[in-house]
């Protein structure tokens, strides 16, 4: 599994991805925690709702279950255009 | 088609490559964006513009397929820079071909509203001080 | 800018001209007319436009002027050419530059309906056999 | 007073304008009468009011009062774009 990481939120973990190959979160709220306890200071955005989900490409809006091979993507509101 | 890069492009190159493929096209509409001086109240230097490359790719697509089947449109493209970007310089375009004017402009403003909320990219923008990231209002 | 010519013009160029004036647009938005090669189900060879061109300039200056009441624009470009013009020719472009982009899609539309209802040009179009004055619809 | 012709106008006047220096018509509805005369066939036309007139570049939609130096211009609908 890869973890990928966009704009302001590079600034907080520091790097772009994070791979876990053993132990992965079973779905989005688990990846929450996980990413709660090694970036710390995530988890007051994390506990606001404002970050974005995608798995594999495809924005996901609610809970969702993760499997070994996809790569989940996580960021702030966009401001492309 | 879609297009993500970091280069410049030239306005005029990019509608004729796509307008010379038909004979059928009577109505263009082009938007385009450029990094403006002053933001947030502030004077702005450059930005920095990140991205989720294959997913921008993925979800553009998916917003000109839409566009696709709400209007009569013969052809489309979506270019979007990234990478350091100083005042003036072109962030995007959005080139909507189409026989009648009225699908080239409806299917522009909807691709150029939809990439706003929807496409994977994201402005910092640097001021003499400081710098910050946006986020698109709606 | 109103400009009223025979000759072609290169989008790019039309628009750096404008643009380059001006730090603070973030919007530009662009409509491009072209000779289709098929329309009241002939085949079109060319177009032979008519032009009473005084008052184009007149008519198409106060429908900018409009504009500029209705929404916050920077400047804009209207451009028709008249005279022949062969299939996949360009005929007219119209440039609204704004700090947001709202403003420049719907002045950009705007003087568009409004050219297709008042400005004085004509459009004879060509067929194999025979020829025929067109007229707008709404 | 000169009354220019454009668009398909041309095709039945076979000339891009007239100068009138004497006589001129006093309003609108006296140069309809007056083109009806040189012009025969431009009558079905004026009678079915399809056609539109501007004075020294202006449009005019209603019976107007003409001068020596005005600028008449008696054209089709309009086709540009």
């Amino acid at each position: 599994m890869i973890i990928k990481y966009f704009a302001w939120i590079k600034d907080i973990t520091n790097k772009e991805y994070d791979t876990i190959n053993n132990d992965f979160p079973k779905d989005i709220n688990d990846l929450k925690k996980y990413l709660t306890k090694i970036y710390p200071d995530l988890q007051k955005h994390l506990s606001k709702d404002i970050l974005r989900f995608a798995i594999n490409m495809e924005y996901v809006s609610e809970n969702h279950n993760l499997n070994q091979n996809d790569e989940i993507a996580i960021f702030p509101p966009v401001s492309g255009g | 088609m879609i297009k993500i890069q970091k280069k410049n492009f030239n306005i005029d190159k990019e509608i004729k490559y796509l307008k010379d493929k038909y004979s059928n096209v009577g109505a263009v509409n082009t938007f385009i964006g450029y990094v403006r001086d002053f933001n947030n109240n502030k004077d702005v230097k450059y930005l920095d513009l990140d991205v989720y490359k294959e997913m921008a790719l993925k979800e553009l697509s998916k917003i000109k397929n839409n566009a696709f089947k709400k209007w009569r449109l013969v052809d489309c493209l979506i270019l979007h820079r990234y990478g350091r970007l100083k005042v003036n310089e072109k962030i995007v375009l959005v080139v909507c071909l189409s026989e009648h004017r009225k699908d080239s402009f409806e299917a522009s403003k909807f691709i150029m509203d939809y990439l706003k909320k929807d496409a994977p990219l994201w402005k910092k923008e640097f001021y003499h001080n400081d710098s910050v990231w946006l986020e698109n209002s709606n």
